[in-house]
């Protein structure tokens, strides 16, 4: 069990232990590794070196471009058929196991999420193709389910060997008559999940957004970019937004569906919660039809409260601004309630957190609301503007794994009802007032002074971080949860949330409270030591003489 | 309904596999990997694979699974994965220091051609591994096989790199264990121990993804099979191979390298398959079966005439793998239940031959299928025709389970859902008597739950 | 409804006592008897007493429980029982040729006041015990205590009986087992074992109540505590006591006839108690405590940490006997669930001051009772006034279960719906996996059938 | 694992088994028991001793008065409160355990089957006496049910210790306004549950029968005696009856009431399945209100044929008669069906039968409809008349244990409407046909010759008969269920029927070959040896030299 530390006067400048961990590494490694560490300064800038390629053999938390795209982006979509084009493993893998929640609007509408579709390719597809046994699945799919959409998801052999799924997808869609489209989304593409998503946004906006030009329903009416409803975040964000009286057009990609996506340019503004996955499609909506976005963050009671604020404040209506403070007052009063009993026995506890491209940063103010300090924390799959604010973008250096990424060309709409010239009026007029669109300060201005920002953490990072600063709490994913638990440090996973959930909104605050509290003042880590390890006579003193 | 859009209509599937039951190779051989000691695992592709395995292995075991990869990009996927494993095996060793890195390949190395086996010379060759330092490798393509051939192969080259035949011979029996869990690793040593006999067990993930709480973290636990273990079954009397899916080309690797003989056994589930690897163990030792072997079948002898009646004429049906699937059905059998579908996605076209065996007369009351089409899909559209008593498998059965209220064993890998698995074991015959508990509970319970009123027993 | 009449509205009653939370003393005897080597119990009263406690054991342990009785008919009422017992003795000898009769009494040989210490010794007097064969006795009125009392007196009595303390010290330790499974019985041996220490067990029901399937029948089963084992007890270094209720005679007459002092601990049930029990073995026996103890420690902690928050909060209804409901809250409370209510028909005040102690500031949150008027009926009431995730009790239990869908844990004396507990221990640490597997289990079982369909997890 | 015999020349002169079982015997025992063991001739009287006390010592099926009293005849009967007088474990081990299913006309309606309920006497009860503690368990009872009846049984201290149950129950009974009656079912009363039943029997007649003189309902009035619905043989029993037009008024005592045992003195005839603990009540019907019993059984397809025209012979109905015809024909041809295909199966195996005082009798009859033979059977409980039929009752000696329990004096109602002269009538008219009333002919004349009849079997008998007989098939009790097992034998239960059924009816008789083809053409014992048994290299011939 590791003896807590206590940083009540300030963190302790991180260089030292920067300096120990790399000291381990051979020394190019050491060199590379040294740049994705950086001891925080929340008054200057400090590049972080990020969106770059592991260094092979190094444990990482990463995964692939394929778990980013189909895993990540369209995996919470439920009434398309994601069919993953390739050896059976990553279908299976990415079978159920992020917990998107979704809930179908009628007992029999589609659903898709529950099964796991897979062309299962063997060793004759590899060696003589697999279209042709990619065109069949499609057409069983099709004759099997009747579905509306299908996506097929390229695994790493596929670009190998040659298979074109895009073609493939053209051709199928051209036969059965229903939307279907490929993604290149292959395994070793990009140095991260971060390239698939960029992928799937590209994906679908091109396949699938604008596809249904329906006509706006509501007043206010906006959609949710990354959310993806893991523990049910998403409900509980629908229904604040419900409440108000604001039309949430289609979440990306909670609780979604392709059809909502297919009309979701109709919005007014779009909300963007995880800025690293999904702020291309945003872009993308404000590049083809001139709907602004903001980012949000609903992770917090007062995040949640001030994201309402700001997004009543961007329809400037007067009714619509009363209802979000009557429900700010109603639910922040509860809020508050279990705030105080928690807040006294977690306050100053030490947190970490390396998970994700936005958690890592949005869960900061949950720790902050308990008092609680985030001594270190980084992403697994950010980019620079994640650390450091979007103000960066232009300096981040492009290389070769980034540029091998299709970027989109997008060019305005030529439906003159479709471009909205009323949107980017009202824009030019907020922005005047200092309302901040297109804009994400990014995680390292709102941490503490000499906490410590990695990159992209390796295991041997994380021993040396537990070592060091022996946190009470240790946020990242399956992964890393028993190698951290095996050392009396408990990990609350922020990919799975543990199961629990969810933890967005103001429910969502008060579960994630009651969840610390429960974390955290348990006595079961007291469990671990055996009273005789202090007992000299019990252990290994006495020979066995019996 | 969970799986809404699933009828009992099927269709003629050549191409499409839904809601698979096996996954791909690299997860097997990463497991056997981590069952010897000191070992990491590493996979020669892209992170993604890394991370789902060690995803899906740490949320079966609920246990760290340390394992490092290749992280391939676009440029090793097209220049070859040879730098990337050189730099990873100097790294590895350098940063991680264990005493064996075991690589295995994916299908984006395979399909690209690398070859594992020059590379790891070049890498000796190279100075890159360090004296009495070892990297293994084993070529697992996604593409052939499941997730058991991946097992299969790993524990082949566990075994071809390190087993050497001296000129001592050794009072000791090879024991290859397939894809079972930690507990049931360990009641195989509890049972050669038993019968005095002396063995080799590879892979032992026992006390590697069943270690204990201590506050301290290990990169490399206290269990897995050791180097000089390793090294000693050259000299073995023989070799007692339980999962002819898992443990094959090991055995035959012994028999070819190093002569010593082998006995390919199912694993010991139930009660004959049970009685056969005691009797060959017994054999191979050369040491008769002692009486509290004798007792612990007879308690689960006991415990099947006992409860005769509630197993009789119950359909079950399985999925998981062959090794696993070929003695329950036997065990089935032997309770009087009906075993009435069976799926594996892992292929071999030798199950069908052996479920023939084992069924006999009764072959005609199964529906059965295993290889690339068979899947669980199919699986739950044979049960929407006609229902069964029991479902067996792994953690994705929950979904027919809950949709058909059918009670539920869970068996196989994964079981993401429930704890247990990895402390109890379900071979031998405590293990026996373990799945008996576990198959009564579910049924007493849903007799206790579905009775009317006047019909529920107090005495069962 | 099953208990259609019960109702959340509590009376004060004095008199009724309603759905029982203990048994008579008499079939505690009777299972403390067989738990010796080569004994037959027998029951002193009418035939019927002999017939529900062979009836009840039988049908918990589904195994073969032989016991004698004196056949009590008007005329031995009024006369007395001497006549009865006599020849009862004389009979037994001569056909079913025991080592010992362990004769206890019932309410009606206590009610006439047949004195069984001189009934035997006239029986011994005149010849009908033959030599190197012994007759016991117990006085276990049924209107005293409960069946745990019984089971207290017959261990204390076998222990006076036999135990002799000699001028040759023995470097073993006494292990008086409370009133526990077979199962615990040989896990006890076996954690012995592990440490290294010579333990004799009293009473010892392994491989007697959980005897193997041979195509034979014993009528004196293996097992058991032996004569020699019993009669060395007055030798050994220390007494470990486990339960009370269960051993606190045995241990005292241990310590007054020879000398022998003892440890009084709880029942090794969970975290805690089970590092009592290891330090009172280890002191005892005076050997250190082996690493795979810890390991075994450090498995169920694991698994504690791990799955925390399953347990966390979750609120436990407990009937059943003290010896198992003290350490078994204390291991709730470890995991952070909470005991609500606990609910024991055994008497005995210190139950109250244990309780204060075991949940110490949080003793206001728990509802307890214990003696002659705690009973199901009550525990329900409470049930009904404020509901619980969790029962855990004997097979009666399950009308509660049902009727209010509670997850149900059978734990305790009698379980007559399900098999298993008499195979696999719920003492020590391996004990405590079983039970939060079980736990597990249940709570998780639960949550999957009740969960809304987009709520139900894969993964836990 | 025993090897099996093969009787088919027919059975072998019993008399040298039954000289080496009680060889083992000191002589005063085996004189005795020598009298309860008959080498049976169907054709010819032989006295059976029955009935009579269990030598001490002896290890025995039987129970205790308490059990057939409380146990057998009153616990199934819902609507009662049984309040057991006494300390805890005699109302414990009657909690639940045998099996008297019961189906309440509502879901509100009154059963306390699921309950246990004592006065739980204690040390101080003892000594000072428990009526105040029986009075006040009373009051409480009433006040938390508020019940319309409450029998109290006592148990062995009660009238040892002087407790008036009758006297308590008499003063309650004006204080609370109910029906509570006691009933002296101390366990050492009588030498077995035999005479638990009598008292039982007297018990309702005197307490509960012709407390409502209700208008008869129905052309057909009946009521079933001595049947207890034991897996719900009543249920399939009252399924018959109701489609044939048959009211079945009230049935002692399964699926019962004691609201309709108080009317259950106006039916027409009285139909006893179990003899032995039930005759009582039929006698005393006639004996008081002049209605007619016959003895009915319902175990094996033809039996309950046979027993259900005799019924309808009985009412000389044509329409009746019709209609079970129709019912026998229809409900035969199923039964006829599966018994085709079982019993080439079980043909020629060998049963023996210890239990009960009815069923070791009736179940010969599903036997014999298999082709299997009865090799050994006996009573538990039995008295002679159950073994050589009612023509004995005159000869059988009332010896002491027997003399104390109370014979109830039945005198003629004295009211007109109640006593039957039309049934008396109807009976003297029948007899001339030669229909049989009050007749019971026995076991013994329905038993092969040389089959061994045997009296409350022993343990150490039963050892004996496996070893000489290596039958096939043992049915008893729980308490022999597992010592006959492990000898290799199967055992049915026909207490519990192993928690089966139902057996009685035409339903029944098919689940009973169904049965008896799960236990019989199992391979399951044959797992029993080890198959190393037949290898000496495996089995100790070798040293642990490893």
């Amino acid at each position: 069990m590791v003896k807590k530390k206590d940083y009540s006067a300030g963190l302790p400048d991180p260089t030292p232990i920067i300096d120990e961990i790399i000291s381990k590494y051979p020394s190019k490694v050491a060199k590379k590794r040294k740049k994705a560490m950086v001891a925080n300064d929340p008054e200057i800038d400090q590049p972080v070196q990020a969106n770059v390629r592991t260094i092979p053999g190094i444990i990482t938390q990463r995964g692939c471009t394929y778990a980013g795209c189909k895993g990540v982006v369209l995996g919470p979509t439920r009434d398309i058929i994601n069919l993953v084009h390739g050896p059976i493993g990553c279908s299976f893998y990415a079978w159920l196991t992020r917990r998107n929640q979704t809930k179908p609007e009628t007992e029999t509408a589609e659903n898709y999420m529950m099964y796991s579709f897979s062309t299962d390719m063997q060793d004759e597809n590899i060696v003589f193709g697999g279209e042709v046994k990619l065109k069949e699945a499609i057409r069983e799919a099709y004759k099997l389910f009747n579905p509306k959409a299908i996506g097929v998801f390229s695994t790493c052999p596929v670009g190998l060997i040659g298979d074109d799924v895009h073609a493939v997808s053209r051709d199928m869609k051209e036969e059965l008559g229903i939307n279907i489209f490929g993604f290149s989304c292959e395994g070793y593409r990009g140095v991260s999940q971060s390239a698939g998503h960029h992928i799937a946004n590209n994906g679908i906006f091109k396949h699938v957004v604008g596809n249904n030009d329906r006509p706006r329903e509501g007043k206010f009416q906006i959609n949710l970019l990354g959310e993806y409803n893991i523990g049910g975040d998403a409900f509980e964000l629908e229904r604040l937004f419900e409440e108000a009286g604001i039309t949430l057009v289609s979440t990306y990609s909670g609780n979604s569906t392709v059809e909502s996506f297919a009309y979701s340019h109709t919005v007014d503004l779009n909300v963007v919660m995880c800025h690293r996955s999904i702020n291309y499609i945003a872009e993308m909506m404000e590049e083809k039809y001139g709907i602004p976005w903001i980012k949000g963050n609903f992770i917090g009671g007062s995040s949640t409260a001030k994201t309402l604020r700001k997004v009543a404040e961007f329809f400037d209506d007067a009714e619509l601004i009363e209802k979000v403070e009557e429900i700010i007052a109603r639910e922040e009063a509860k809020v508050e309630a279990v705030k105080a009993a928690i807040k006294p026995k977690v306050e100053g506890k030490l947190a970490m957190m390396f998970v994700g491209g936005s958690r890592a940063h949005h869960y900061q103010d949950l720790f902050e609301e308990l008092g609680m300090l985030t001594v270190s924390a980084g992403y697994e799959f950010a980019h620079r503007d994640d650390y450091e604010g979007r103000h960066v973008i232009p300096d981040i250096k492009i290389d070769a794994d980034t540029r091998n990424i299709e970027e989109l060309t997008i060019t305005k709409t030529d439906n003159p009802e479709l471009w909205r010239d009323d949107l980017v009026a009202k824009k030019a007029e907020l922005e005047k007032k200092g309302y901040e669109f297109s804009h994400y300060a990014g995680m390292m201005p709102q941490m503490k002074k000499n906490s410590l920002v990695i990159d992209d953490v390796s295991h041997h990072e994380t021993e040396k971080l537990i070592e060091f600063y022996k946190p009470d709490l240790f946020c990242a994913g399956i992964k890393e949860k028993y190698v951290v638990q095996k050392s009396g440090v408990p990990l609350k996973q922020l990919h799975s949330y543990d199961y629990g959930g969810p933890y967005a909104g103001f429910e969502g605050a008060i579960n994630f409270y009651k969840e610390m509290e429960r974390m955290l003042v348990t006595n079961v880590w007291n469990l671990v030591d055996t009273p005789w390890k202090s007992e000299p006579e019990i252990v290994g003193s006495m020979t066995i003489n019996a | 309904m969970l799986l809404r859009h699933t009828t009992e209509k099927e269709i003629d599937r050549k191409a499409l596999t839904i809601n698979p039951a096996k996954t791909c190779q690299p997860v097997g051989a990463m497991y056997a990997a981590l069952g010897v000691h000191g070992c990491l695992p590493h996979s020669h592709g892209s992170q993604g694979c890394c991370s789902y395995h060690r995803s899906a292995l740490t949320r079966h075991y609920k246990e760290p699974v340390m394992a490092a990869t290749s992280s391939f990009t676009e440029g090793s996927s097209v220049f070859g994965g040879q730098a990337n494993l050189l730099q990873a095996i100097g790294t590895i060793f350098s940063v991680y220091d264990p005493d064996i890195i075991a690589v295995h390949s994916t299908c984006l190395s395979e399909t690209i051609g690398d070859d594992l086996k020059q590379i790891v010379a070049k890498a000796n060759a190279d100075g890159k591994v360090p004296d009495g330092k070892h990297v293994i490798e084993a070529s697992t393509p996604s593409y052939v096989g499941s997730h058991v051939t991946g097992y299969h192969n790993m524990l082949q080259s566990i075994v071809q790199h390190f087993a050497i035949k001296t000129d001592e011979a050794k009072r000791q029996v090879n024991l290859l264990a397939g894809w079972v869990e930690p507990s049931d690793m360990r009641e195989l040593k509890r049972i050669s121990k038993m019968m005095g006999i002396k063995t080799v067990l590879v892979p032992d993930t026992s006390d590697v993804l069943d270690a204990p709480m201590t506050g301290k973290f290990e990169m490399y636990p206290k269990g897995g099979t050791t180097i000089p273990e390793l090294v000693s079954m050259g000299d073995s009397m023989k070799t007692v191979a339980i999962g002819e899916w898992a443990t094959k080309g090991a055995a035959i690797a012994l028999d070819n390298n190093c002569k010593v003989p082998f006995d390919m056994l199912d694993l010991p589930i139930g009660v004959k398959a049970t009685d056969r690897f005691i009797m060959s163990l017994s054999k191979a030792g050369a040491v008769a079966v002692p009486e509290e072997i004798d007792r612990e079948r007879g308690r689960l002898v006991d415990m099947i005439t006992d409860m005769h009646q509630y197993f009789y004429g119950k359909r079950v049906a399985l999925f998981g793998d062959p090794d696993q699937l070929l003695p329950l059905c036997e065990f089935l059998l032997d309770l009087d239940m009906v075993p009435a579908y069976v799926v594996s996605g892992t292929p071999g076209k030798t199950f069908g031959k052996r479920m023939k065996e084992i069924f006999g007369d009764k072959i005609d009351q199964v529906k059965f299928k295993n290889g690339a089409n068979a899947d669980m899909f199919q699986l739950h559209q044979w049960i929407k025709q006609e229902g069964v008593d029991l479902l067996i498998g792994n953690t994705y059965g929950k979904y027919i389970a809950l949709d058909e209220k059918i009670p539920f064993l869970r068996m196989g890998f994964p079981i993401v859902d429930r704890v247990g698995h990895s402390y109890f074991p379900t071979l031998g015959y405590m293990g026996g008597i373990r799945i008996l508990e576990k198959i009564l509970d579910l049924l007493m319970q849903y007799q206790d739950e579905n009775s009317p009123e006047e019909k529920v027993e107090l005495v069962m």
